[in-house]
């Protein structure tokens, strides 16, 4: 029995004109089609690699591996105050330019200029190449000409992003309506900051399948409510307030009933005590109005808005007022790096700082068992022992991601027999 | 502390609280960690009287073994394990073992 | 040397999960049997309970060590909790392999 | 000088004489492209031995087996009718292992009635039938007859499981076994229940490690030791019995090593002691029946059969009645997990547990040393300074063993090909 409506189409499926066939995942386990996403999506679309807040002065830098994108990129405040984005790496013979003990691992930190740890050419923060290391060995050197490649830069409420597409969609518009809809919110009041690191086995977009659907959450995450309450909510299963759709963007609006909880006895008793749980501190700051886009059905009972930014930056919007962001970068066709970086505003006291820890916990009790669950996943999708997979209402947002992937790639792949036949 | 084998088997006592181990893994990595000269030890209080340890153990049902008897028989498979290295291998591990492993993943119960 | 507050002197004994990282917070209650998470949390939770009015008038900034430790204790509490009160194991159940690091932190 | 009788041919090599005698290339066990023919050409099309019926105890008893080298992990169930079922261990919805224990990528066993996907809690019976489907409402016209678990072939010969993961095997069972191992059905395996069961990840190809257990010219120099303390011999030699060959799968029989026939002299002092050793315990249990199968040369004075049945069973049936089964799971080109399980009439006392227990102890000695020798053998073939390497007659089984993997991936490949056409 359904316990929200839905759309006069009679199901969120049909009504984003989606197919209601079963899916298959050859797109999450070729390694030619992983070859493909990286070319026509990862090297063309708006890439959040980071926050204003990393960037608190002229010099700050941090440093991001990209894989997907087979790069390294450094991100600088330069003297002006404006952000700038470049390739990882010294004109003269190729090598990564900004590292420290590791060459894979990333660094940030506050700087000058850069100095290549190999033969000293030194760069300045807005990339130009101010010195070489006995220049007059080498020939006709233009000095104007060898500063930092660099990339497109822009910053959309405080989120910064890159692109290494050369022909750019301005970032506010390829934010679409969903991006105007939550602009306003005050991501920069909410600097208290706790981030995790996982490396998965299995392709990108399984992960962001699971977080993009709580039609599992009853059921895997069964015991992290106590034992009645587990057992109604089980029984109800798992329906969204609505769910939305916007060119390659996605949302889903849920219910949440725990912030506070109806009834005491449905929580555990650390929830009781700390006044906290999965949704965070239940008295979260006052904030004032949410901006327009934020719990679209205007639901009394809203707890947490899922904005899925394509391909791979996740927005969490919870009702006590902070939020979250999960980043998938993929590393191959079957493994990625997952990132959460949970956002509060700074805690005042002791109390309102363990109201936070117990969010942040909770949050890696759940993260494990469905990271857990990937690695398994992928090898039996790998096994080509069943093809076609039944999806449902709730699971509407993976028909999208995936749909919009394969897009994507037709799209690069048909430009790209354009040009050929051009060049013919 | 009470003894753990029959009281006829006194002077193997002093070895059952390292060596009476239920499980090869166990006393697998008993013997990796086991000088040569402590095994040499056990073996020779042990080869003697394994004679009478079996027959002593055997006067009971194996299904239905009192625990000293039980204990006697696990220091039993342990000197039978550590019987290899003394009698020869003369050293803890097999000769030209590399970085082999062999893991033993299920045995009878007892 | 006192860890806690004097009126936390009851947590003493427990001043080793006074750690300032999820990461060995996380890593102790793993490597702890459920009789010593138990011990721990039937000691700290009580007080825990009945401290709500202390740990708000305990401000974040200029925090006092001994305040500091009771709120990396407490932490600690937050993350035991989960064995206790859940899991009846150390580990999340169904979580295998699988690791999550925390890689930035608030400190306190 | 030979001690046994050899074919009118004067060698066994010879007598098959669509072996030839040519030294052989080893490229099969070092290259990731021909590994990757081997799965789709062998490992998805050939019967696989997965366990014994002894896994499945009763009525709703399960396992898993993961095949790497057939990109699946399967679940053998044993139904409410005692049917024994196999199917691919994954969840008809999204793709997840649907049976695991706390880790996905171990495997795994139990007692059921039926199965639930950890993930979206769709339920599932031992006969594979979907029987719940969470939130069914949510679907789009699904029907849960036609949501059931991915059947495997499945069947059993002599209590070996078996299962074959082409979705058309090319034959059953036993026409796939053929005459000589199928003379083996009635041979009372179902008697011995006592298990004792090793594992290994080894770093070599998974048939490097098959080719030191089908000829025992290296016993003499590698495993001196086995004979005993006053036996050492450098020059000692070995001499199969018989040899015979039938389809791809192959048998040596071992004469001469009653050991416990030898005087007490030649032996370590606690194979005397315990009356057991490397040939297993000296005591045998007696059988009343006939032992069909055995000794198919009738060698006289017989001591071992080492059947090889392929691609990667090997089962050694003992003179003193009990068996030893190998098992090689190909993991990558230059990896593999082993698996070996010692199996003997239930020990009736003391003395008996304890002569099987150094039997145990004694295969694992040895295998040891075997499987030491690997890593350095993978790493010399991979050096490719060699294109050919000579083998002897008794190594038949060795060149028989390379031929037959190398015939069943042309002829499937073949077969694919013709078929695409």
């Amino acid at each position: 029995m359904a316990h929200f409506s839905k759309p006069a189409e009679g199901s969120w499926t049909e009504h984003f004109g989606l197919s209601t066939e079963p899916a298959n995942y050859a797109d999450s386990i070729s390694p030619e089609f992983y070859a493909l996403e990286q070319e026509a999506i990862f090297k063309k679309t708006w890439l959040n690699v980071g926050r204003v807040e990393q960037l608190p002065k002229a010099g700050s830098f941090f440093t991001k591996e990209l894989d997907a994108a087979k790069t390294s990129v450094l991100i600088v405040k330069n003297r002006d105050g404006e952000l700038r984005a470049f390739h990882n790496m010294c004109r003269h013979r190729g090598n990564k330019l900004v590292w420290n003990d590791f060459p894979k691992a990333e660094v940030d930190g506050t700087c000058r200029q850069f100095t290549c740890k190999y033969h000293g050419w030194r760069y300045d923060l807005d990339g130009k190449l101010t010195f070489v290391q006995q220049e007059g060995e080498f020939f006709d050197l233009d000095k104007e000409q060898f500063g930092l490649a660099p990339i497109s830069i822009d910053v959309w409420e405080g989120f910064i992003f890159v692109t290494f597409n050369p022909d750019p969609q301005p970032l506010r518009e390829y934010m679409g309506r969903m991006g105007a809809g939550v602009e306003g919110y005050p991501f920069e009041l909410m600097t208290q900051k706790h981030t995790y690191r996982a490396e998965i086995g299995s392709n990108w977009k399984l992960f962001i399948d699971a977080f993009m659907e709580f039609y599992h959450a009853p059921v895997l995450h069964n015991r992290q409510s106590v034992s009645e309450e587990s057992r109604k909510l089980a029984k109800y299963g798992y329906e969204a307030l609505s769910y939305d759709i916007d060119g390659p963007h996605a949302m889903v609006s849920s219910w949440g009933g725990m912030s506070p909880p109806a009834d005491l006895n449905m929580v555990k008793p650390i929830e009781r005590t700390l006044h906290s749980g999965l949704f965070g501190p239940w008295e979260g700051p006052d904030i004032g109005e949410l901006p327009p886009g934020v719990n679209p059905a205007k639901s009394p009972a809203w707890g947490i808005d899922s904005f899925l930014f394509f391909p791979n930056f996740m927005l969490l919007l919870w009702k006590p007022n902070w939020y979250l962001t999960y980043h998938y970068w993929p590393t191959s066709y079957h493994t990625h790096i997952f990132e959460t970086t949970l956002y509060f505003a700074p805690p005042k006291n002791a109390f309102e700082r363990l109201q936070q820890e117990l969010a942040v916990v909770t949050f890696k009790e759940y993260g494990l068992q469905d990271a857990n669950t990937l690695e398994a996943t992928q090898t039996m999708l790998e096994s080509g022992a069943v093809t076609e997979f039944p999806l449902c209402d709730q699971e509407v947002m993976l028909r999208h991601l995936h749909t919009v992937c394969r897009d994507y790639v037709e799209k690069h792949l048909s430009n790209a027999g354009a040009v050929a036949a051009k060049g013919v | 502390m009470s003894a753990l084998l029959p009281a006829e088997f006194a002077d193997l006592e002093p070895y059952a609280a390292d060596w009476c181990l239920a499980a090869e893994p166990d006393r697998w990595a008993k013997r990796l960690d086991s000088t040569m000269e402590e095994m040499k030890a056990f073996y020779d209080v042990c080869f003697p009287r394994a004679e009478e340890a079996i027959a002593y153990c055997d006067k009971f049902d194996l299904d239905d073994l009192p625990d000293d008897a039980k204990n006697l028989l696990h220091l039993l498979f342990s000197f039978a394990l550590v019987s290899y290295p003394i009698e020869v291998w003369n050293q803890p591990l097999p000769i030209d073992t590399g970085s082999a492993r062999l893991d033993r993943i299920r045995e009878p119960r007892l | 040397m006192a860890a806690f507050p004097t009126q936390f002197a009851a947590l003493e004994p427990y001043a080793d999960w006074a750690l300032p990282s999820e990461a060995d917070r996380y890593g102790k209650r793993i490597t702890s049997t459920m009789d010593e998470l138990q011990e721990f949390y039937d000691a700290a939770f009580p007080l825990l309970d009945s401290s709500t009015e202390y740990l708000q008038g305990a401000p974040i900034d200029g925090i006092s060590d001994e305040d500091r430790n009771l709120l990396w204790l407490f932490s600690s509490l937050i993350t035991v909790s989960f064995p206790i009160e859940c899991w009846r194991q150390p580990t999340v159940p169904d979580s295998g392999p699988a690791s999550i690091d925390v890689t930035v932190e608030p400190r306190p | 000088m030979t001690s046994f009788p050899r074919p009118a041919e004067g060698t066994w090599t010879e007598h098959y004489s669509e072996l030839g005698t040519a030294p052989i290339s080893f490229q099969d066990s070092i290259s990731p492209e021909f590994y990757r023919r081997e799965q789709d050409a062998i490992f998805r099309q050939a019967w696989l031995n997965v366990g014994r019926i002894e896994d499945l105890p009763k009525k709703g008893s399960w396992f898993t087996k993961d095949i790497v080298a057939a990109r699946t992990s399967v679940i053998v169930t044993r139904g409410p009718d005692d049917s024994v079922k196999a199917f691919h261990n994954v969840c008809r919805h999204r793709g997840n292992k649907l049976v695991w224990d706390t880790k996905p990528t171990q495997e795994a066993q139990g007692f059921a009635r039926q199965f639930v996907c950890k993930y979206h809690g769709w339920r599932y019976g031992l006969d594979g039938s979907c029987t719940y489907v969470h939130q069914e409402n949510e679907f789009f016209d699904v029907d849960k007859d036609k949501l059931g678990l991915a059947e495997v072939q499945c069947e059993v010969f002599a209590g070996f499981i078996f299962v074959c993961l082409a979705r058309q095997p090319q034959q059953t069972l036993r026409d796939f076994l053929g005459p000589m191992v199928g003379a083996l059905e009635g041979y009372p395996f179902e008697l011995m229940t006592e298990r004792y069961s090793f594992r290994a990840e080894n770093n070599s190809n998974w048939k490097v490690f098959i080719d030191a257990f089908q000829e025992y010219y290296h016993v003499p120099p590698l495993h001196t030791y086995q004979l005993g303390p006053n036996n050492r011999d450098p020059n000692a030699e070995f001499e199969g019995a018989h040899y015979q060959l039938d389809g791809p799968h192959r048998v040596v029989t071992t004469s001469g090593s009653q050991k416990h026939k030898w005087p007490v002299e030649t032996m370590y002092p606690t194979e005397v002691l315990l009356r057991s050793g490397n040939m297993g315990p000296w005591d045998a249990t007696e059988f009343d029946s006939e032992l069909p199968g055995i000794n198919p040369g009738g060698v006289k004075r017989w001591g071992i059969d080492n059947f090889q049945i392929f691609p990667n069973l090997e089962v050694l049936i003992y003179e003193r009645n009990w068996y030893l089964s190998y098992r090689f799971w190909p993991t990558s080109h230059n990896t593999h997990v082993f698996e070996a399980d010692l199996w003997f009439t239930p020990a009736r006392t003391a003395r008996e547990r304890l002569a099987r227990e150094y039997a145990a102890i004694t295969v694992k000695e040895y295998a040891l040393q075997d499987a030491g020798t690997l890593d350095g053998t993978q790493l010399g073939l991979e050096s490719e300074a060699f294109d050919e390497y000579p083998l002897n007659d008794q190594e038949i089984l060795v060149r028989h063993f390379h031929k037959s993997v190398g015939d069943w991936v042309a002829a499937h490949e073949g077969t694919a090909a013709g078929a695409s056409r």
